[in-house]
């Protein structure tokens, strides 16, 4: 058996983690918390997740910065926003999540073996590239990158789209896709208080 | 009516039929789309968990162009689509310094980001813009004895919707009774499909879909109607995984276009409906 | 017309009550004069069957003393009953038990244990006790049945009237008898006494003060009492606050506190009862060891408080003898 | 022999100040206890009349309970210290009369001690359980039935029959 | 005293909605009453307390020509004078009436419906019996002496006293300090408004001082209460001040002139965090404002032997009277506001937050005076090392909420603590952590006041704090306090290093309540607060007619909860006053003349000497003015020659013998 510290100390904090999540749009309210947990309850992932909604904004607050983006629950959030409807403080708990991801991806502090992130990853290299997404082409990309028997074992589904001619093999893109990569650049990172 | 029209990445791709049965529909219905040029993806969620600012600039780009190509309000039918553009609207309304960072963004391109079109969806184009009673009159082969739940998913209500409910969206249910349905009361309208969890954590994500599909069972539908390209896929796409892991609930998904083009008496082929994986067999069946 | 017809009659008693008659004295002649004696076993020949004889009703009055315990005594009290129109208890035994019916603390087991064994005095080998029939040279002996407890004249049979004393003063008995002979008799079932304690008589009523509190009792034969002073006051118990008056305080007029021989007021159910509440309620103590300690000068309460009228209390006898009494019957 | 049926009987005195009141919160708390007690409500536990005891267990109760205010809280200044005076010497003089003194029961109870009147009266309940009944009524009908043979007529003096007035009653 | 008429007893059982008939048969309770001697008419119904069911009493009354009722419902505490009311509204005299408590003493505490309607069954035929005995009785009216005692001049005290003052009523308003103002007065600023406490407590104390009704009488105590409701005399200790206060004028001369140069004795009123001289005045806004001496530190009362600089320098006032002695004053009020407040909890009891030991760990009170600009620094809040704090710690719920301490929740101090966290907040910048176990903040604006405080970056973690500590595990931990808790929102063990902690002291009665309690008559509950009539119908009265009470010698509550009540208590005495007079339960005892055999046993045990002997009659007589009725007398008569009305000796046997009426 190992055994690991669990008591938490000042070192175990980020200072100005809490606030500086707090700061990014959509976020404004997050101090407002009163931890009630409604977020936790609405939430439909919530039986998966290693840290309810409510704790992660505990561990938020708190500036346990580590604690919070290395949960898993920031990723199983799939922008349902029942938690942010349902929030008795008006706290936009969907938009700290895309915070927390956000900046989970910019230091690529999500947990070993979470595929979630990559699929983004993908999904925003295929936008910045080609301006739109071909789901085919991403989705066999993301298995590729990340689990290439899934890939296979999902042969029926791949025949199942070619049945009904869904199979998009060609690449979409637009026109402008170099003007928009441009664009996407100028405007990289740029909101107000940065990521953390 | 003239809108532009934002199709969306999906319907594109594995969601085609839903772009096919819709421009029928719509054409039915005196209703012109105008498709933006050069449109580009919303964002969708991925790309709010990437980079805010680049989030909006994406969705900005999308209005900007819309904008820039005469008056009207601009028609997302993807829910994904709907909400990425209206968040951006509502950051770039709320929030003066990302506004500024994606204007001079769209600077690059030589666009400028107004407001001032109004994103919106079928659904309410349809029920508000068109109304039920010319709907209604469209109607030559009404659905008759087909109990269908009507499914609308989490991104079009939550968290802003201004023309539904909540908790009981009903823009939909009035649509499918007005086409002669029987529409199956269905709690679970609102809530998550799964969304790309399905693909990327199936144990979750199909768990999801199964309640779906499972309640509707339960409830006597025949069908599902659905409004949102993920949605359809999610609920048409899994039902061998989901039976292997909690048994059976085959009720085929099809998009609300696809019931209206089906009552107006559209050409079956035109509709898109082949592209189910699960036929949709009794729907072809009753009319 | 005929003289009334009066009897006397003694039960379980000292014979106190027989000499408070004698202490008439001149007055007795007149009574003799006025009334028939038929029956007086004490002081003339009458027996049983002279009573017997005698037509039911046919005398004016009885006057019974004494407790009742035995037997005979019960029949001898239900005969008179039949053959007198009016029934009188006569003194603090008739009325209330009186000392005999102390004996109700203790068992009739124990009380013949002591007194055919126990006691110092006796010496009894054979550890004989008395029966209710023996054979002795083909004669048959018969003694009454001594039974459990002792009981209160009224127990027994019904009583017209109450003189109360131990004994009844002759002041009381002549008036009783005056009341009698002309007819003026009070309610039945009246106590031919004054119903006021005994203190509103009390030579020493004035020396009370408002204000008393108890620091300890003392026992009269402890202690040099004040001839004047009230008894209470001196923290000598004094039964007289919860005791009928009637017997011009001949006690405390004789530095004896009064010990309750004309029992309650027709207002007490239970003499023992009010004056245990009086005296222990203004004990001058709040802890409960204090208390105790104070109260302790009473060794014995039932004795104390209970003098004479254990029979006639609420609780009549020890409930120890009930239960004995009811395993004996069973 | 005991009546398998058999129920202590308790008659409890309570001071309307202390303890009634404790027993009122006790209801409203809905503390739970023992159904064997009545109470009677006395404007202090001083108006309790060594008679009222005694008269109790001649009527038949199996035990007396006694509440009053805690020393010291008295509502009329010292009424419960003369109760428990009084009390000291009742025990006396029953341990005298074969009564056992755990059949009477002295306790001080405050207005806010609802727990302590369930308690009290719990514990109370249960130790006259133990000890069985008293039934003086019955004691007095057992050792009686040894006279009736020989009496013309027997009066049992209890308590209720010595008092002043019968009301005459007309039953509708 | 036997009736000549016949009896005709009216009975009623009440359901009380579900209260009693889901447990009493109530219907089995009427037929059983019916066939008890002398009832006429036996009912039940659902609610006997409404005006239906009063009115079936008044019908039944005439119909019926009831001479007696019995009511078998709640306790009669509650209802007995509703139903009296009834009795009377049908012609007959209300105390020809019994009530039997079917629901505090049956339902509400057996579950067993056959034993339970048993014990309703001997109940009622003890009161059937015992009402048949009951005699006509007239309430008797006892006069109001106007004058009003307030004890207590914090702001329920003197909120108290100026409503009556104001509505004309003299006061008597007592403070044990010699300055009224109370708890309050130390505050800086008062939640969730924060405006600045003294700007508002200061008018109102000197509106006492200078009220024509109101006579103040601070450094003074009550030390004994004797009468009834409506005839209080009332004995104050008015204790030695050793300065004129009506001829003081504040102005300090003394002080200044006093031979200590320096300060050096701890002021109580900083909680020892500033020094003043055996001469002092006890806070800059005090009222009176007037000089005090501590007969303790003043070398002149203590030795004979000083100079005497301060009676030089009050020079021609003569303000200072060394020579003053303590004085018992007797006054005659009518009624009495009890106002005696709080203490704090004393932390020294919770060592594990080591207060005493560190010396930057203090409690919310001793906060409030650091950072009060009148306060001991001027309102600057600086560690004791002379830095200001960056991290500071509050804990919540020290001494309440807790078995070992005090079971209550103190109801303030979540409030208090977050109030003073804003202030530090502003005043500091520190970071700010608030360790709680529930955020109560039920007042009006408070939970506002909370999301503020979340807002202003107050930090809240859930969880009781198990120790403060300056051992460091870490370098980051050296020279901090140290705080262990567990992050029960979290889900972790946290240490949390903080340059200040603060304790959230909770409130605790009195020290002398007790003594105060019997002072007056009142009762307390198991832990000392002083108990109100009733939690909900009267919270402000006591047992004792006449004596209210007000602010947190109740209990815990807040300035505006205290000065609620003040204001009700203010009202209950102004209705009794404004009444006139009061009507008195006609329970007192009176002796049966002729019986009364002058032993005198009686006189003794009066507690209120209301029995007298009449040497004419040789007999004892009760003055019915002055007998309260607790029957102690009737009790003791040796020979039964007491009566008491509503209790008389023949009522009480029937009812003994009724309750042991088996069915």
């Amino acid at each position: 058996m190992e055994l690991g510290q669990k008591i938490k100390c000042e070192a175990d904090r980020t200072a100005g983690f809490g606030k500086a999540i707090a700061a990014m749009p959509g976020c404004e309210r997050l101090g407002s918390c009163i931890q009630c947990g409604a977020c936790s309850g609405a939430c439909p992932l919530s039986i998966y997740m290693d840290q309810s909604p409510r704790q992660v904004i505990a561990l938020v607050r708190g500036d346990f910065k580590k604690q919070a983006l290395s949960c898993n629950t920031i990723w199983l959030c799939s922008s349902c926003y029942a938690c942010t409807v349902q929030c008795p403080r008006e706290i936009g708990i969907t938009d700290i999540m895309y915070a927390l991801k956000q900046c989970a991806m910019s230091e690529r502090a999500y947990p070993a073996g979470l595929s979630i992130p990559i699929l983004a990853r993908q999904f925003v290299r295929m936008v910045v590239r080609r301006g739109r997404i071909t789901e085919t082409r991403l989705v066999m990309r993301f298995f590729l990158q990340t689990n290439w028997k899934a890939a296979i074992s999902s042969w029926r589904l791949g025949l199942n789209l070619i049945r009904t001619r869904r199979f998009g093999i060609r690449q979409q893109h637009i026109k402008q896709h170099l003007e928009l990569a441009a664009m996407l650049a100028q405007a990289k990172n740029a909101n107000a208080g940065g990521s953390p | 009516m003239r809108y532009h029209y934002f199709p969306g990445c999906s319907l594109k791709g594995l969601g085609r039929a839903y772009d096919e049965s819709l421009r029928p529909v719509m054409e039915r219905l005196g209703v012109e789309l105008a498709e933006i040029d050069d449109w580009n993806c919303c964002g969708a969620t991925a790309y709010m968990s990437t980079d805010h600012c680049n989030a909006c600039a994406l969705g900005a780009r999308n209005i900007a162009i819309a904008e820039s190509s005469g008056p009207g309000d601009i028609v997302a039918p993807c829910n994904a689509c709907y909400l990425a553009l209206n968040k951006t609207r509502n950051c770039l309304a709320g929030d003066s310094a990302t506004r500024a960072a994606v204007q001079k963004a769209l600077a690059v391109a030589k666009l400028t980001y107004t407001g001032t079109a109004a994103v919106r969806h079928p659904l309410e184009v349809l029920v508000y813009d068109v109304g039920i009673n010319v709907i209604k009159r469209n109607v030559v082969r009404p659905l008759k004895d087909l109990k269908i739940a009507p499914y609308y998913g989490c991104q079009l209500v939550r968290p802003h919707c201004s023309f539904d409910d909540q908790w009981n969206p009903t823009a939909m249910d009035r649509i499918l009774t007005a086409l002669g349905a029987r529409v199956v009361d269905f709690p679970l309208k609102t809530r998550c499909c799964g969304g790309s969890l399905t693909g990327t954590a199936p144990e979750a994500g199909l768990r999801l879909t199964h309640i779906i599909l499972g309640e509707a069972q339960r409830r006597g539908a025949d069908l599902i109607a659905t409004i949102c390209p993920l949605c359809q896929f999610n609920l048409d796409s899994y039902h061998d995984q989901i039976a292997r892991r909690w048994g059976p609930a085959r009720i085929p998904a099809v998009y609300i276009t696809q019931l209206m083009g089906m009552a107006f008496g559209l050409p079956t082929e035109q509709l898109g409906l082949k592209r189910n994986f699960l036929p949709a067999d009794k729907l072809l069946a009753a009319t | 017309m005929d003289k009334p017809k009066i009897g006397f009659y003694w039960c379980a008693s000292c014979g106190g009550c027989e000499e408070a008659i004698v202490d008439l004295a001149e007055d007795i002649l007149r009574i003799t004069a006025a009334v028939d004696l038929v029956f007086w076993p004490v002081a003339l020949d009458f027996k049983k069957e002279d009573v017997l004889a005698m037509p039911n009703g046919s005398m004016a009055a009885v006057f019974i003393n004494g407790a009742v315990r035995t037997s005979e005594q019960e029949e001898m009290a239900s005969l008179l009953r039949a053959k007198s129109q009016f029934v009188i208890a006569f003194g603090a035994c008739a009325q209330l038990g009186g000392i005999p019916g102390l004996a109700n603390q203790f068992s009739r087991d124990s009380i013949l244990n002591y007194v055919y064994d126990g006691a110092p005095t006796v010496v009894n080998e054979k550890h004989v006790r008395p029966s209710v029939r023996c054979e002795d040279n083909n004669r048959t002996l018969t003694l009454p049945e001594f039974r459990s407890v002792v009981r209160t004249l009224e127990q027994i049979v019904h009583v017209d009237y109450f003189l109360p004393g131990c004994p009844p003063t002759p002041r009381l008995i002549t008036s009783a008898i005056d009341a009698l002979l002309t007819g003026k008799l009070p309610p039945p079932g009246s106590v031919l006494a004054p119903d006021v304690a005994l203190c509103d008589q009390c030579p020493r009523k004035k020396s009370k003060p408002e204000q008393i509190r108890f620091a300890a009792f003392k026992r009269p034969h402890l202690t040099s009492m004040d001839s004047d002073l009230c008894f209470l006051a001196q923290g000598v118990v004094c039964m007289g606050p919860a005791t009928r008056g009637g017997c011009e305080a001949l006690c405390p007029a004789a530095n004896m506190p009064c010990t309750g021989c004309f029992g309650p007021t027709s207002r007490v159910h239970d003499q023992g009862a009010k004056m245990l509440s009086s005296l222990s309620a203004a004990v001058d103590a709040k802890e409960s060891d204090q208390v105790d300690a104070v109260l302790a000068g009473i060794p014995d309460p039932v004795g104390t408080f209970y003098r004479y009228a254990l029979p006639a209390s609420l609780l009549r006898f020890s409930a120890n003898i009930g239960s004995a009494a009811v395993k004996e019957t069973l | 022999m005991s009546d398998m049926n058999w129920q202590p009987r308790i008659v409890a005195f309570f001071c309307s100040w202390c303890t009634y009141t404790a027993a009122d919160l006790a209801g409203v708390s809905r503390f739970r206890y023992a159904p064997n007690v009545r109470i009677i409500r006395l404007m202090c536990s001083g108006r309790i009349d060594p008679q009222f005891v005694l008269c109790a267990l001649a009527d038949g109760a199996d035990g007396v309970l006694i509440g009053g205010c805690h020393p010291g809280d008295c509502h009329y200044a010292e009424g419960n210290f003369k109760t428990f005076r009084r009390y000291r010497m009742i025990l006396r003089l029953l341990a005298d009369m074969g009564v056992a003194g755990d059949r009477v029961r002295l306790e001080w109870i405050s207005a806010s001690e609802g727990e302590r009147v369930k308690t009290v009266i719990n514990e109370m309940v249960e130790r006259i359980r133990a000890l069985g009944p008293l039934d003086i009524p019955g004691r007095f009908a057992a050792c009686d039935s040894e006279i009736l043979e020989s009496a013309d007529a027997i009066r049992l003096p209890q308590c209720k029959e010595t008092h002043d007035v019968v009301p005459e009653v007309v039953h509708g | 005293m036997s009736n000549d008429e016949s009896i005709r007893t009216g009975f009623y059982v009440c359901h009380c909605g579900h209260n009693i008939s889901d447990v009493v048969d109530c219907t089995a309770v009427a037929r059983y009453a019916s066939t008890l001697a002398g009832v006429m008419v036996s009912r039940d119904y659902k609610y006997m307390c409404s005006s239906p069911g009063q009115e079936l009493i008044r019908q039944d009354i005439l119909e019926h020509k009831l001479n007696r009722v019995v009511v078998a419902s709640c306790s009669p505490l509650l209802h007995e004078h509703t139903f009296r009311n009834a009795v009377a509204a049908g012609g007959l005299n209300p105390f020809l009436f019994q009530m039997v408590n079917i629901r505090e003493h049956d339902a509400w505490v057996h579950a067993d419906r056959a034993a339970a309607t048993a014990k309703a069954q001997a109940l009622v035929s003890a009161a059937i019996r015992r009402v048949a005995l009951h005699k006509p009785l007239q309430a008797t009216r006892a006069p109001i002496h106007p004058d009003v005692l307030v004890v207590g001049g914090g702001i329920a005290g003197i909120h108290a006293a100026l409503t009556l003052a104001n509505a004309g009523k003299k006061v008597y308003l007592v403070e044990r300090q010699p300055s009224i103002g109370g708890h309050m007065a130390q505050f800086d600023k008062t939640f969730p408004t924060l405006d600045c406490a003294a700007c508002i407590l200061t008018p109102k104390m000197s509106a006492v001082r200078s009220h024509k009704n109101i006579v103040l009488w601070t450094y003074s105590e009550v030390a004994k209460v004797d009468g009834y409701v409506g005839n209080y005399t009332v004995t104050v200790r008015r204790k030695a001040r050793y300065v004129d206060e009506n001829l003081c004028v504040g102005c300090q001369e003394c002080i200044d002139a006093c031979v200590f140069k320096v300060p050096k004795f701890p002021d109580p009123f900083n909680l020892g965090m500033s020094m003043q001289k055996p001469i002092y005045i006890p806070f800059p806004q005090a009222v009176p404002q007037a000089a005090v001496i501590d007969p303790d530190r003043c070398i002149q009362l203590k030795t004979g032997k000083c100079k005497k600089t301060c009676v030089e320098a009050c020079a021609d006032r003569k303000a200072i009277n060394l020579n003053q002695k303590e004085q018992l004053l007797e006054i005659k009020v009518g009624s009495i506001i009890t106002a005696t407040g709080f203490k704090l909890f004393d932390a020294k009891r919770l060592p594990e937050y080591g207060y005493g030991r560190y010396p930057d760990v203090m409690t919310t009170i001793e906060l409030e005076r650091l950072v009060s600009s009148s306060g001991p620094t001027g309102g600057e809040l600086r560690l004791r090392s002379g830095k200001p704090p960056t991290a500071v710690g509050f804990i919540l719920c020290v001494g309440s909420r807790d078995m070992r301490t005090n079971r209550w929740c103190s109801r303030t101090c979540c409030m208090h603590s977050m109030k003073l966290a804003q202030i530090v907040r502003e005043r500091t910048g520190a970071q700010v952590t608030v360790f709680y176990i529930d955020i109560r903040a039920p007042g009006k604006g408070y939970e506002e006041f909370y999301d503020r405080s979340l807002q202003q970056g107050v930090q809240f973690v859930r969880g009781r704090v198990a120790e403060v500590s300056d051992c460091a595990l870490s370098p980051d931990e050296a020279g901090k306090l140290v705080i262990r808790v567990e992050d029960t929102l979290a889900g972790f063990v946290r240490r949390v290093p903080l340059d200040l902690v603060v304790l959230a002291v909770g409130m605790e009665p009195q020290a002398d309540a007790q003594e105060m309690r019997r002072i007056l008559n009142m009762s307390c509950s198991a832990e000392g607060w002083f108990l109100e009539k009733h939690p909900k119908m009267a919270p402000v009265s006591t047992f004792t007619d006449g004596v209210f009470i007000a602010g947190c010698c109740q209990g815990p509550k807040d300035i505006p909860d205290s000065i609620a009540q003040a204001g009700a208590a203010a009202a209950e005495a102004l209705a009794l006053i404004d009444a006139g007079g009061i009507d008195q339960e006609p329970n007192t005892a009176y002796i049966r003349g002729e019986e009364c055999s002058g032993c005198k046993s009686c006189i003794s045990l009066c507690p209120y000497a209301a029995i007298s002997f009449d040497a004419e009659k040789q007999k004892a007589v009760i003055n019915p003015a002055l007998c309260k009725g607790c029957g102690t007398c009737v009790a003791s008569c040796p020979s039964g020659s007491i009566g008491q009305n509503l209790f008389e000796d023949q009522e009480v046997f029937e009812e003994i013998n009724g309750v042991l009426d088996y069915v």
